[in-house]
C-alpha cells in the first residue's frame, strides 16, 4: 500500500481527451505490486477507460477492501479520492457513499478473497440493491496478500503453488451475479486490454451494479503450471463471447455499426452500449439464457468472457430509494430542518 | 413503603402479548396524564410475539417523580399463566381486579388485599361475536373498570379513543362500548373510587409523553441526518421506524415525491455501519441505530472510523446481555464496549440520554460532535427510555441553530491552497481539515485504515504512525468539554458529605431516592454524567465528597471502571450501587442500597 | 551506549523484500547460533509480497540478552530506496557494507563510519546467469562477505546450506560458491575479521531458535487439539501452517491415511470463531488463530462463548493497529479488548507468553483452563514473538501430564443422575457440569445465549437472571490462581524501592534494562505477569514497592488500565512505561525512560 | 424462546419405530409461536421424520440462529442437543461441531433472514464445504421475530402488512445453491407434510448438506393479500416436481416402486433416494437443468416444490478432510500427542 510519487513528465504532444486531459491525468501513485501481476494490467485500463470517457478525476470516487487488489485504487486517478477500507466490506461503504452523493461516478475495486469469502454477503446485497457503481472483481484464485491460500473463486482441481489440490466448488462470481439479479455481468481478462477498456468504459456507464470479474493472474503464487488462474491456462480456455462499446451518443452508434451486426442497449445518459456477439447464439439479455450458456462454457472448462448480461431497465439503488436529482449531500440546512414552528405543532401529539 | 394515596400509586396489568393490550394500557396512562397529573409508563414484554407474559406498569406520581417506585397498588391480572407471582407481587392492603368470568382458586391465595372479580369475557363475548374483537374489547373493557375505580374522567378517554381511531372511525363505538361495559359494573358491584385515584392536577401542562426512540429518531431530523442505515433489532428497531416516518411527513418534495432521505434496511449490522461510514466519509450526515450485539459486530468498522478519522453516529439502544441475553430486557451493559469499541489504541465519544427529551437533543449534538471530531459518536440510550413513554418537557427547537459540520474545506479554500495534507494538526486542537469528495481535484486524498502519517500517505515509519496515534488521543482529549456537561443537584438539606453519581435511565430514581432519603436525613449531592470523555467537573465533584455512589445498570460497574481509566480518581470513593436485573430501575432499590450503607457506617 | 565487542554487536541488514533475502539472513544467524553464541534476530518487513524495504537485525550478545539493544553496529545496506536512512541509523565507528557495482554518493555522507564495498552484483552476475538466481545468489555472497568479516566457521555455513537443500541437493553447491564469492572478496581486501566479531563459545547448548507461531502451532498439537478454524491474517497465519505441518508428520494414520485433526480455512473470522464453538461444544479441542481485526470481527460470538459457557481458544498475535494499522509491526493494543471483548458484562481470560517456548507450553495451558473454566482463552502473542527466530530452551514434555477436560459428565455419570441441569453451581466453585451431544439422553440441554437459569432453561425472569450472571463473574475470578503465575526476577542489588512489570515480548528487554541499571545503582525489582485474571501476587507486588513502572508496547497502558479495574492498587504507584512504535522494543529504551525518571526524582 | 414443559401422556396403543420409541420420544417443548405459524408444522414434520427414520433422539444435534425459525429446534427431539447460536452464524457452529464428531445426525435450522442477509456468506460456505448436515430454511419472506421487516427473499412487488412494496430481487435458497454446488436441494411447504416429511428424511440420509427450503408462512406478519409467502398464494402457486422418498434399504426399493415410474439415488447407508418425478420432463440430476427449470417456474410466479437437485457422489465434508471413521473428539489422548521422545527428537531441527 506504500505509495510513491510517480514522476510526472510533460509530454507536449501527448493525446488528450474532451477534457483537454492527457492519460498521465489518469495515472495514479507508483504501484508497488509484484512485476507482472495482473492486477496491473487492470489499473492501466481502468485509467485508460476514464481517459476515454473524459471523466474528471476529481469527480470520480475509488473504494476498496483489503488485498492486492484492493491497493489499487491508489495506482490510477490521483486527483480522485480514495477510500481503502476494511477487508470484504467495501460494497457497505461504496452503498452509503453513493446515496450521499449520486453525482460522482463510483469505482469498487476488490479481489475474489475480498469478495467471495468474508465480503460475499456485502457483494451480494450490494448487487440486489443495484447501487450505482462500477465493481471489479480482480481475480486470481488466492489470497495474493498473505501469500497464496486458496480463494473461493479456485476451480476444482486447480493445484496451489505448494502442491494442495483444491476440492470444493469454486464460486463463480459471474454465475452468482446472475441468480441474485446483478443488472450488468461482465468478465474480462487482464491480459486483453482491448476487450477489457469498454467493458469497464460501459459498465461506468450503466446505471446500476456493473460487475466487471476480471481473471488476473498472480505472477507470485498462482501463475504456475496446474493453477486455472495462471496466464497460460487463461490464455488457452479464454472464450470471448459478447463484445461492448459504450458509444456516448445516439447518432454516433448508427454511424459506426452496420444494421444487423450489432444490438445496442440504450442508456440514461442518451448514450448506448453496444453489444457484438462473437458467439452467434449468445444472447446478454436474457438472464436465464446467459447463465445457462455461463455454465455450460463452464462445465466444458472455458472462461466465457465479455458483456454477458444486462439489463438497463431495473431501478438503479438511487431510484428506488426516490432519491433527488441533488445530492443530499448538498441540500441546505434549511430544506432538513422542519424548524420550530413545526415542531411546536407536531408536540400536540404527543399530550 | 408509603401508603398509596390520591395521585400517588401504582397500577401494574398482567397480559398475554399479542392481545393488543399494550394500545390498551398506553390509553389508560394517557387519560391519567391528560387529567393534569404526572405518569410513569413502564412496558415489560417478551423476546415473542404472541401468548407470553407481559406486563405494563403505571405509576401516578403527583410529584412528578420519573421512576417506578417498586411497589404494586393495584394488579390487573389478565394473565393466568402468571396469576401466582403476579398476585405475590401487590403490597398488603392492594387491590387486584381479575376476570371472574371462570372460577380463579389463586385470587383467594391472599387476604390482606382487596380482590375485584369483573366478569370481563363474559360481558366483551355477550357483546361483541368477532374472535378479534372479544379479545381487544376484553382490554377496553378493564380500562373502564379501572376507570371507574379511580376515578379517571370517562370523557378523556372518549376523546383519546376517538383520536385513536380517527382513520377508522367506525371502530370508536365499539371501543366506548366497551369501556363502559368495565365502567358500568365496576360503578354498580364496586365502591367506586377506591381510596387512592386520580384526581384532576395541572401538573402536566408544557408537557409530553413520548418515548426515546420517537424523540431521537426526530432529533436526527432536526440535525439534518440524511442518511440511515441499520440492521432491525430490538429495541433499536422503532428508532429507525421513527426516522422514517419524521422523513415521510417533512422531507418528501410535494411535487416530485422525491425524498430529502435515504433509509437502507442493511443485510446486517457490519454493512449498517459501512453504510454509515461511506456517506458520512461522502459528507452526509449518516447513523445507525442499534443495540449490543450490533455493536460488537461493528467493531471493526468503528476503529477505521476512529483511525481514519471519519464521522459517524451510533445510537445503542442497549439491552440486557451477554450475547442475546434479554433483548427486551433494560440494562447499561454497552458502556465500557462503546468506550472502547475495536482493536488497537482507541477510544470514542459517549452521550447518556436520560430520558426521551434528550435522545431528541443528544442525537441533534452527537451529529455536531461527529463532525467536529471526525470521529465515531455514540448515543447510549436503553430499552427503558427507547421504547417506554416518558413525560418530559415539551420538546423546543431554535431556529437560530446551525449545525457544526466540523472542518471541511470548501472548493474555493481548495482553491487557495498550495497542497492540502489530511492529517496534519494545523491549528493545534488535534483536529485535521478534511475534504469531501468531486469538490475540488486538490482535495484528493486517501482514506485507508493502514499506517499513515499526518500527510495522509501510507507509511510504516515509527515516527510517523505515532505523530497520528498521539494526535488522535489529543484530539479526544479535547472533547471533554464539547460533549453535555454534566448536571449537578445540590442537596437539598444543604452540605453533603456524599454524593451519587448516575447517568441514563438512572436519573429518576436516584432523583426520588435523594428526595426520600433527604427526608430522612441523609443529604446527597447529586451528579448526572451526560458524556465521555469526562469533563473536569466531574472529577471535581467526587473529590468534594468524602464517598460517592455511583448508580449503573450492569454488573461490572462500566461507567466506574471508566473513571478509573480516564481520571486521577481513588477508587474507594466510588462506591458502585448496581443494578443489573432487567427490569427499569426503581427507586427504593437505590434508596434502600444508601440506607444501608449509612445504618453500616452508624453501625461501624 | 557500549562499544560493540567480541561477540557483542548488532548487524542490520537492509533489503528489499521478495528478494530471498529473509532466509539468507536467517542463515546468516544460526551460523552465528551454531557457533554457541547467543541471538536474538528481528525480521522488519513491509505489508507487501515485492519491491519494498525490509530489514533483518541481528543482535550478538554473549550475555544472552533477548531484545534489540536499539544499537546498529554492522549494516549491510542493499536497498538504494532505504541508503540515506540506513546510513544514518549505524553508530559512529560502525560499518558499512554495501554493493559497489555501482557508485553510490550516499556512503560518502557519513565520515564516522567504516565502508566497506563489495562488488557484489559485479562478482554474482559473473558467476551465475539466470535472473532469478543472480537475485538469490547476490544474499549468500553477502553473507559470505559478512562470515569474513565476523570470522564465523565456513564450516558452519555450509552445513547449514546443506540442510536447507538437503531436498534439492542441486542448489548447494552454487549457494556454497556465492557464499565463497563474498567471502574470498573480504578475505582478500579487508582486514578480516573486524575489531567486532564472532568467536566460539558453548553458551546455547540446550537451546533451539525457533519462533512463536511455529512453537504455538506445536503446543496445540502436544495439547491434544483437532479442530483448527482461521481466516488467513498476517501474522497469525504461520500458527495454522505450523499446526497443520506438524498434524501431517504426527496425526495422520499410515494405513488409511486419515488424519486425527481437521483444519478450515473459515470464510472469514466470524465463521473461524464459530466453527471453533461449535467443535468445542461438541467435545473436540479447538482453537483459532487471528490478530486485533478478527477479535473485533469475533466479539459477538466471544460474548456468546462466555455467556453460554463453552470453552475457546484464541491466539491473538497482535500487529500495529487501530483498523489495519501497521500489519507487518508489532504491538500488545488488544490487551483491552480482549479482557473484555463483546457487549453486556463479560470478562475473559488471558495468557501472555514472552517467548515462543512460552507459546508452546501456554497453548497447552489455554486449552486445559478453557476446558476447565468452560470460557474463551486468549493468548496474546504479538508479531515480534510470532514471526522471529528466538532463542529459548530446548523444549519439553511431561508424558505423565494429562490434559484437564474439566468438568464433562460421562454417560456413566449421567445414568446415574436424575436429571442434568446445566448451570448449577453443584461444586460452589462457580463452574457447572456439562455434557455432550450424543452421550446420554439424560445429558440434554439447550445451549442459548438468550436469557437462561441455572437449570439451562429460558428465563426473563430477573433473579433467575442475575444468578447465573453473578456465577459467571465468581467463576472468572476464580481462574486468578489457576493461569500461569507471575514470575519474579528480584533486584540483584538487594531490596529495591522500585518495582517494573512487563508482559509478552517485552521481557527481553526488562531484563536487560534491569541489568544495566543496576549496574547504575538503579535496582529495579521485576514481575512478568503471565495471565489475567490477576493472581494476588501482582497486587502484593505492588504494594510492596513504592513505584512501580508497568511497560507496555501500547499507546494506552492497557495492561495498567486493567490493573486499576481490577486490583486495589493505588494508580500513582503504576507509572506506563509505554512504546508503541512498531519496533519491538529495545532494552535502551526501558533504561532510558527510567533513567530519566531517577534523575528527575534526583533533581525534584 | 421460553420453553413450556409439554405435558407427556403415555399412550398405550401409540404406533412404536423400529427402536420401540413413540411419536412423543420425538416432540419437544411447547411452542411459543403465534398460532398457525408455518414455522410450528414444520417442527412436527421434522418430529415425524425423524421418529420413522427411527434415529435415536439423543444422537442427533440441533443448531439453530435467531428468529421466531430459530426457536423451533426447542419443539421438537426433547432428548437431543440443541444450539441457539448467535444470528446468521448457525452454519459455522454447525460445521465445527460436525467435524468434532462424524458420527452425529446434525440438523440446522433458520430462518430467511438468518440465512439470506446477515448470513449469507455462512449459509453458503457451508453448502460449498458440503458439511454432513440437513439445513432446513423456514422461509417467510419476513423477518417474524423483529416484527416483519421485508428479509431478501421478499419477491418483487410483494406487499408488506404497512403496505410497502418489495422492488428488491429476491434471493431464492433454490437457485443460489445450484449455482454453489450444493448436493441436495430441495423445495417444501409447510403446508404439505405429505411432502415435507420424506424431503426431511432424504435430506437427513443424503451424504453431506442437504438444503430444504421451506415456504413457511407468517401468520402476523406475511399472511395478509398482496404478500406471496402467505398461506393462500402459496397454495395457489404451488407446484410440486419431483417426489422424493427415503428408502432403506436397495430391496424395499424395488418391491414399492414399478420400474421406469420412479429413479433411485443410491446412497452411502445402503438405502437409496427414490425419485418420482411429478413434472415428466423434470431433471432433479442435472444440475445446469435444474436450475434453468427453476429460474423457469419463478419467472411465471410458480413456486416449484420437491426434491430439485441431488448429487450422491460429491465427498462431504468430513470426506474432504480425510476425517477417520472414529469421531475426532472420542481420541484418547494418547493417540493425538505425539509425546517427550518425539519432541526431544524434532528440537534438533530448532538448532
Ligand atoms: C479482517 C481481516 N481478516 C484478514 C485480513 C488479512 N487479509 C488481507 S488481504 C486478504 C486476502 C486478499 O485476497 P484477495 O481479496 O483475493 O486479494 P489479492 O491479494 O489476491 O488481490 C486477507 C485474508 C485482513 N486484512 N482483515
Ligand atoms: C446481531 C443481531 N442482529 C439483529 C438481531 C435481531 N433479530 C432477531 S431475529 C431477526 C430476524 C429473523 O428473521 P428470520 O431469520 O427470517 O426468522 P423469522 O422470525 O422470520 O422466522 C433479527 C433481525 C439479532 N438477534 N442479532
Ligand atoms: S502477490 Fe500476487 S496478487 Fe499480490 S501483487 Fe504479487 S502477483 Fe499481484
Ligand atoms: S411472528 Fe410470524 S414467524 Fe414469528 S411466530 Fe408469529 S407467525 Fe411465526
Ligand atoms: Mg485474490
Ligand atoms: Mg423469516
Amino acid at each position: 500500500m506504500t505509495s510513491f510519487a510517480k514522476p510526472i513528465i510533460d509530454l507536449k504532444n501527448a493525446p488528450r481527451n474532451a477534457l483537454g486531459l492527457t492519460r498521465q491525468d489518469y495515472e495514479g501513485a507508483m504501484s508497488t505490486l509484484c512485476a507482472g501481476c495482473g492486477h496491473d494490467s487492470i489499473t492501466a485500463s481502468m485509467a485508460r477507460a476514464f481517459f476515454n470517457l473524459s471523466i474528471e478525476p476529481y469527480r470520480a470516487v475509488k473504494v476498496s477492501g483489503i488485498g492486492c487488489s484492493s491497493k489499487t485504487t491508489a495506482y490510477f486517478l490521483r486527483e480522485s479520492h480514495g477510500n481503502n477500507t476494511v477487508h470484504g466490506r467495501m460494497p457497505s461503504v461504496a452503498t452509503g457513499a453513493a446515496v450521499a452523493n449520486t453525482g460522482l461516478t463510483y469505482i469498487g475495486v476488490s479481489g475474489d478473497g475480498d469478495s467471495l469469502s468474508i465480503g460475499l454477503g456485502q457483494f451480494a446485497h450490494a448487487m440486489r440493491r443495484n447501487v450505482n457503481m462500477l465493481y471489479v472483481l480482480e481475480n486470481n484464485g488466492v489470497y495474493g496478500l498473505t501469500k497464496g491460500q486458496f480463494s473461493a473463486s479456485a476451480d476444482i482441481g486447480s493445484v496451489s503453488k505448494k502442491g494442495e489440490v483444491n476440492e470444493l466448488p469454486p464460486i463463480d462470481p459471474v454465475t452468482l451475479a446472475l441468480s441474485l439479479g446483478a443488472t450488468f455481468v461482465a468478465r474480462g481478462f487482464s491480459g486483453d486490454r482491448e476487450q477489457l477498456v469498454p467493458l469497464i468504459e460501459a459498465g461506468l456507464k450503466h446505471n446500476g451494479f456493473g460487475l466487471i470479474d476480471v481473471i488476473s493472474p498472480c505472477v507470485s503464487f498462482n501463475d504456475h503450471p496446474g493453477s486455472t488462474k495462471s496466464y497460460a491456462h487463461t490464455f488457452k480456455y479464454y472464450h470471448p463471447a459478447v463484445h461492448a462499446d459504450y458509444v456516448p451518443m445516439a447518432e454516433e452508434i448508427k454511424a459506426s455499426y452496420d444494421a444487423g451486426e450489432a444490438v445496442s442497449v440504450k442508456l440514461h445518459d442518451g448514450g448506448a452500449i453496444v453489444l457484438r456477439k462473437l458467439d452467434a447464439d449468445y444472447d446478454p439479455c436474457d438472464r436465464a439464457a446467459a447463465y445457462a450458456q455461463v455454465s455450460e462454457r463452464a462445465a466444458r472448462g472455458e472462461i466465457i468472457t465479455g458483456l454477458l448480461y444486462v439489463d438497463e431497465s431495473r431501478k438503479d439503488l438511487a431510484a428506488l430509494k426516490k432519491l433527488p436529482k441533488r445530492p443530499l449531500n448538498t441540500y441546505p440546512y434549511a430544506d432538513l430542518c422542519p424548524g420550530a414552528a413545526t415542531l411546536a405543532r407536531v408536540m400536540d401529539r404527543y399530550r | 413503603m408509603s401508603k398509596p394515596g390520591i395521585n400517588d400509586f401504582t397500577i401494574r396489568l398482567a397480559n398475554v402479548n399479542g392481545t393488543g393490550s399494550a394500545s390498551a394500557n398506553g390509553l389508560l396512562m394517557k387519560s391519567i396524564f391528560r387529567s393534569g397529573v404526572p405518569v410513569v409508563g413502564k412496558n415489560v414484554f417478551p423476546s415473542n410475539i404472541q401468548g407470553l407474559p407481559t406486563w405494563y406498569e403505571i405509576r401516578v406520581t403527583k410529584d412528578g417523580y420519573g421512576a417506578r417506585s417498586g411497589d404494586v397498588d393495584m394488579m390487573v391480572a389478565m394473565n393466568a399463566n402468571t396469576y401466582a407471582q403476579d398476585i405475590a407481587s401487590l403490597r398488603p392492603g392492594g387491590v387486584l381486579i381479575y376476570d371472574n368470568t371462570w372460577p380463579r382458586q389463586h385470587v383467594l391465595s391472599r387476604k390482606d388485599v382487596t380482590v375485584l372479580g369483573v366478569p370481563l369475557a363474559q360481558m366483551v363475548n355477550a357483546a361483541f361475536t368477532a374472535a378479534r374483537s372479544r379479545v381487544l374489547m376484553k382490554n377496553m373493557a378493564y380500562v373502564g373498570a379501572v376507570a371507574a375505580l379511580l376515578d379517571i374522567d370517562k370523557t378523556i378517554i372518549e376523546t383519546l379513543v376517538q383520536e385513536t381511531f380517527a382513520k377508522k372511525t367506525k371502530l370508536i363505538a365499539p371501543n366506548m362500548q366497551a369501556v363502559a361495559l368495565g365502567y358500568d359494573y365496576a360503578k354498580e358491584h364496586f365502591d367506586c373510587p377506591l381510596p387512592f385515584h386520580v384526581q384532576k392536577m395541572d401538573a402536566t401542562r408544557g408537557k409530553i409523553m413520548i418515548d426515546g426512540n420517537t424523540a431521537a429518531g426526530l432529533g436526527c431530523v432536526y440535525a439534518g441526518a440524511t442518511v440511515g442505515a441499520w440492521y432491525p433489532i430490538t429495541p433499536s428497531t422503532s428508532l429507525m421506524d421513527a426516522f422514517k416516518s419524521w422523513c415521510r411527513e417533512f422531507r418528501v418534495d410535494e411535487k416530485s415525491g422525491a425524498h430529502r432521505f435515504c433509509i437502507i434496511q442493511a443485510e446486517d449490522e457490519l454493512a449498517a455501519i459501512g453504510m454509515v461510514i461511506g456517506a458520512s466519509w461522502n459528507g452526509a450526515r449518516a447513523f445507525t441505530p442499534t443495540s449490543g450485539p450490533g455493536i460488537s459486530l461493528m467493531s471493526e468498522f468503528i476503529g477505521f472510523a476512529y483511525y481514519a478519522e471519519i464521522p459517524a453516529v451510533l445510537f445503542d439502544v442497549q439491552r440486557v446481555g451477554p450475547s442475546t441475553g434479554m433483548p427486551t430486557r433494560t440494562q447499561q451493559g454497552d458502556v465500557q464496549l462503546c468506550a472502547y469499541a475495536s482493536h488497537g489504541d482507541t477510544r470514542h465519544i459517549l452521550l447518556f440520554p436520560a430520558n426521551p427529551a434528550e435522545c431528541f437533543t443528544m442525537a441533534a449534538d452527537a451529529f455536531d460532535l461527529a463532525e467536529r471530531f471526525q470521529t465515531p459518536v455514540f448515543v447510549l440510550s436503553d430499552i427503558d427510555i427507547g421504547m417506554n413513554d416518558w413525560m418530559v418537557d415539551t420538546l423546543d427547537w431554535d431556529d437560530a441553530r446551525q449545525p457544526d459540520r466540523g472542518k471541511v474545506l470548501s472548493a474555493e479554500q481548495l482553491d487557495q491552497m498550495d497542497r492540502f495534507y489530511r492529517y496534519r494538526d494545523v491549528d493545534g486542537d488535534g483536529i485535521p481539515w478534511r475534504t469531501l469528495p468531486g469538490v475540488h481535484p486538490k482535495g484528493a486524498y486517501f482514506t485507508r485504515g493502514s499506517g499513515h502519517n499526518a500527510d495522509g500517505t501510507y507509511t510504516e515509519k515509527e515516527a510517523e504512525y505515532q505523530e497520528v496515534v498521539d494526535r488522535l488521543k489529543r484530539k479526544w482529549q479535547g472533547a471533554a468539554d464539547k460533549v453535555p456537561a454534566p448536571i449537578v443537584r445540590p442537596a437539598r438539606g444543604g452540605k453533603a458529605r456524599w454524593g451519587i453519581i448516575a447517568y441514563g435511565s438512572s436519573d429518576g430514581a436516584v432523583i426520588e431516592a435523594c428526595d426520600r432519603l433527604a427526608a430522612q436525613g441523609i443529604n446527597l449531592d447529586y451528579m448526572r454524567v451526560r458524556g465521555f470523555p469526562f469533563a473536569q467537573e466531574v472529577s471535581d465533584f467526587v473529590e468534594a465528597h468524602e464517598q460517592v455512589f455511583v448508580v449503573e445498570q450492569n454488573r461490572d460497574a462500566q461507567l466506574r471502571g471508566l473513571m478509573l481509566l480516564e481520571t486521577d480518581l481513588a477508587r474507594e470513593k466510588l462506591v458502585p450501587l448496581l443494578h443489573y436485573s432487567g427490569e427499569p430501575l426503581a427507586s427504593h432499590f437505590v434508596q434502600d442500597f444508601i440506607l444501608a450503607q449509612d445504618r453500616k457506617e452508624k453501625t461501624a
